[in-house]
């Protein structure tokens, strides 16, 4: 098998976010931020939005990681800029739950648009938080509360 | 077991499978090594007749389990030649005989004001008892450089240990750079400014002949399953006067001499430190280990390791888009190597390896501090034992060179 | 697995020998429990073909183990109702969880002045770990007294429970009295007065139904190697915004979130608690533990259990130079039973019955304060598990009654 | 085999001093006193000694414990009255030697007068320490500076 079996994980579409990143700057005008870090490899993840009334206006991060978490993060802010914060909080949780197994509808899938060719990851269940840790910071930044830590 | 050091990769079950349709070449050993059957059926055997609680019992079984579980302290003592068996206290592993002596006997002993020394390349595991532990007492936590060659740099040493200092604390071999620190030395220098000195031996024990007198440690901690043992088990070192002085760490059973409503009188050293039940099987099973280790020979364990590393080293340094962070003299390194491969990000590099079946480990090591002074967020890292064989070195290189290849078509 | 909980005794091949030259007979499983084949085989499976260590690996060993190790914290979870996995921290055994608590919990929470609340029939590790925390931070220690029939005094406990009160700890059964005390109903009473109370599940979990989430325990800890599993591993379970809110135990690897030279932020629960490599194998068996009890079903246990004591304790009780600790009646008695010979030493006694195959303990119990309240310096015990059989029982009896008349030329 | 194992322990000469232990009252003039407890029974065994010059004038032991233990102790305090204190501390380390399964020569056991026959302790590993409990009181006793603390 050997090397072979990794073509599942590192498509094209993946190779292609992770070296052309969408979307990977800050934003002046956010209304939330979260850092995550992934404290297995000391890898951070730095979320941004920006929402007016129920709508993401605007969507960037920055940090470094590998090449999944960066593809990762590039697919979701393209995934869900423009989206409401409802919609968007309903594709992290399709995302997340796949990552642990879950099974969605098909409906839900198509939604998450490139995102979810990512769930290819789950024949590499050590890499698993690397795909999903971009999609928990924007969970954790649209939940937050105002008075919450940043961490 | 097996008749040379060549073929002990025989004596290890586990390393005989396939991952991912490939051989397995294990090279996580600096994470945790594996077991040799003698290990494995030294758990199987306790477990199927001898089975018992120790020292508290007069019946059969439990006779048995005490000689076996102290015949392990003795066992122990000899291997890292401590003068007296009461000096070996059994842990859960390295990092909790680390905690231990920062919550016994630094506690006792720093004050505000002292000062504590550890290198800027050691593990969480001894780092963050003594910041915790600075922070509280409001003493200062000192940290010793590296040269640019990624060894300790012991001019630093001189500088940062001065009379303030009250704990030094030190790994005996580094789990990133491959170095093993000058730790005999640097005992000399703690002790002439009356401090005392710690050694973290997790990654030197299993490795090489270690001799905590001649070292003149006053504590050392180190863990079984680095050193073929179950996980579960460790061994903290002390001078039995300072272990003396200490008051004790957990209460509970088997450590008292008398309790009562409101006062408790505490057993002598080592009982005194090891309350409630340990972890006995995994003291026996790792009096096997010791016997083993003891039948190859540590410096046997040592020149095979070394015999990898001269053959791997320079072959990972010859290709173009490998960094190797630590001594580039192989016989300055042992068999723990962390590189990086260009801009590809370690992660997916251990990914692309354990494709092609090579175990190594990918991340920060639990050493962010000593990254941060690197310049980098992770590092792969490849990390040999004995029972390694050239074989494995040649498969990590031919799956470093096909990840080249695989990751070649993007620029990451 | 056996076909019933009859021939369980089957599935541990410990039990399958002579010593002596007397059929074993072991009763002495409120010490150390036997362990089954399905638990040694998990463990050589472990290291024979998945070994490696937790969370930070990226290759197939390596994610293997993560994965056997969570699954083994979420049978745990289900094993004692806790609502989240996140509230299951391994420790290396009941005394360690316990001081755990006394160490983070009590230590952030217990000032001068205030009183902690444990039973005066607690082992040492639920006893020195109050008592010694009460005197450092001056605050009182008050014991919960028995009734005369060797029950806990619940009159007692609502006069000792009081507003200044933080902490009530209390064994959920006794290791020495063979009672089971009534939990749930001083936790309402702790809760009432505004303290946690923590439940020492050493002597229960291993034999009755325990749903923490019911007893409504605040922190709840036990030992793997009670209930089947290797040495060396336990649990504490605590509510998640109380285990929150405490610093952590240990440090080391595996618990952080971000190291730099000066400051370290913590991971979430489970991991804050769990510094450096942990019991790997020992979790992984503990699940298949966990897997065997509840096939068996815990109230099959527990009644088993009952059927023997119906059976033993009344021909114990009718021997004239027998005196039984703790209730008479074997409806309120668990598997423990703790008496005493006329005048013979209960050394003497567990000597003379290990002779026979008979393995009991003899001594305090680590619980001289009990032993002070209850007149005697020691006792024999001996206590029974799902695996014995009348068979035992009998064996037991006789050995007794042999020993009587084997002492009876000396009157001592 | 069964009880008939014991027979060896416990002997006739064991039993009788255990019944009708030897010296066991308290010294009033003693000029050292050591008590040692047990653990892992919590037994205790408390030894005084009145020596005079370099002689045991008188010696006398109380306590609680198993046969073995008084048993052990009524013979100690036998053997060492009106010896020398260097007499006593040879016959406490042929005996704790023996103890710990090191051999010593026919003459030294010979010394330890009736409490030789509890080398028959050997046997039984669990209760060498009953058996040892009272010489080492006596060692720590006649060792003991001045100012140390009793146990
Ligand atoms: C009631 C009770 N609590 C606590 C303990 C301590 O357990 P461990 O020695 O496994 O830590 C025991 C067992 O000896 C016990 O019986
Ligand atoms: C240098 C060093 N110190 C301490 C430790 C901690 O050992 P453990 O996790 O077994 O407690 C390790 C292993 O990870 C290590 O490599």
């Amino acid at each position: 098998m050997g090397l072979s079996k990794l073509n599942g994980l590192y498509l094209d579409v993946i190779l292609d976010h992770a070296n052309n990143p969408r979307n990977k700057h800050d934003i002046p005008n956010a209304t939330s931020k979260m850092t995550i870090h992934n404290p297995t490899c000391g890898d951070t993840i730095n979320v941004a939005v920006e929402v007016e009334g129920d709508r993401i206006k605007n969507i960037g991060y920055t940090g470094s990681g590998c090449t999944i978490s960066q593809a990762s993060a590039s697919m979701m802010t393209e995934a869900v800029k423009g989206k409401t914060t409802e919609e968007a909080l309903d594709m992290a949780k399709t995302f997340s739950d796949m990552a642990i197994g879950k099974k969605h509808s098909e409906d839900d899938l198509e939604k998450l648009g490139d995102a979810q060719i990512l769930t290819s990851i789950m024949e590499f269940p050590a890499r698993i938080k690397c795909a999903t840790i971009s999609w928990w910071a924007l969970q954790r930044a649209l939940l937050k509360k105002d008075d919450e830590e940043e961490e | 077991m097996a008749n040379s050091i060549n073929d002990s990769y025989q004596d290890f079950p586990i390393l005989d499978q396939k991952v991912n349709g490939e051989r397995l070449a294990y090279l996580d050993n600096a994470a945790t090594a594996q077991k040799p059957q003698q290990v494995i059926d030294s758990l199987v055997h306790f477990y199927e007749h001898d089975n018992a609680n120790v020292h508290r019992g007069v019946h059969t079984l439990a006779e048995r389990a005490t000689e076996q579980y102290e015949a392990a302290r003795t066992k122990v003592q000899h291997f890292i030649n401590a003068k007296n068996h009461n000096e070996i206290i059994f842990t859960k592993g390295c990092t909790d005989g680390l905690n231990l002596v920062a919550a016994t006997y630094g506690e006792q002993n720093i004050h505000e004001g002292d000062e504590i020394v550890i290198t800027i390349m050691e593990h969480h595991s001894n780092l963050i008892p003594w910041q915790q532990l600075a922070i509280k007492k409001h003493a200062t936590l000192k940290y010793i450089e590296l040269t640019p060659e990624g060894t300790l740099d012991m001019e630093d040493a001189k500088r940062k240990i001065t009379d303030r200092t009250k704990i030094v604390s030190v790994a005996h071999a580094s789990n990133v750079l491959g170095t093993v620190n000058p730790l005999k030395e640097l005992a000399k220098i703690a002790h002439e400014h009356g401090a005392v000195i710690v050694g973290d031996g997790a990654q030197s024990v299993p490795h090489m002949p270690v001799d905590v007198q001649d070292l003149d440690v006053d504590f050392y901690a180190f863990s079984g399953h680095k050193m073929m043992s179950p996980t579960g088990i460790g061994v903290l070192y002390g001078k039995a006067d300072l272990l003396r002085a200490m008051p004790p760490y957990q209460y509970g059973g088997e450590m008292i001499n008398t309790v009562h409503r409101d006062e408790t009188t505490f057993a002598d050293i080592p009982f005194k430190f090891e309350a409630g039940t340990q972890n006995i099987a995994g003291a026996i099973a790792l009096g096997t280990a010791v016997d083993y280790l003891e039948e190859i020979g540590m410096e046997n364990v040592e020149k095979k390791e070394q015999e990898i590393v001269d053959y791997v080293l320079p072959k990972l340094e010859a290709l173009p888009y490998i960094t190797v962070y630590g001594p580039q003299d192989p016989a300055q390194h042992t068999g723990v190597i962390a590189f990086n491969m260009d801009n590809l990000h370690p992660h997916d590099v251990a990914t692309a390896l354990d494709a092609e079946g090579v175990a190594v480990r990918a991340g920060h090591h639990c050493a962010q501090p000593l990254m941060e002074a690197l310049g980098v967020s992770a590092t792969t890292r490849a990390s040999f034992y004995f029972y390694n064989s050239k074989k494995d070195a040649d498969q990590l290189i031919n799956a470093i060179k096909a990840t080249k290849e695989f990751f070649n078509g993007g620029t990451i």
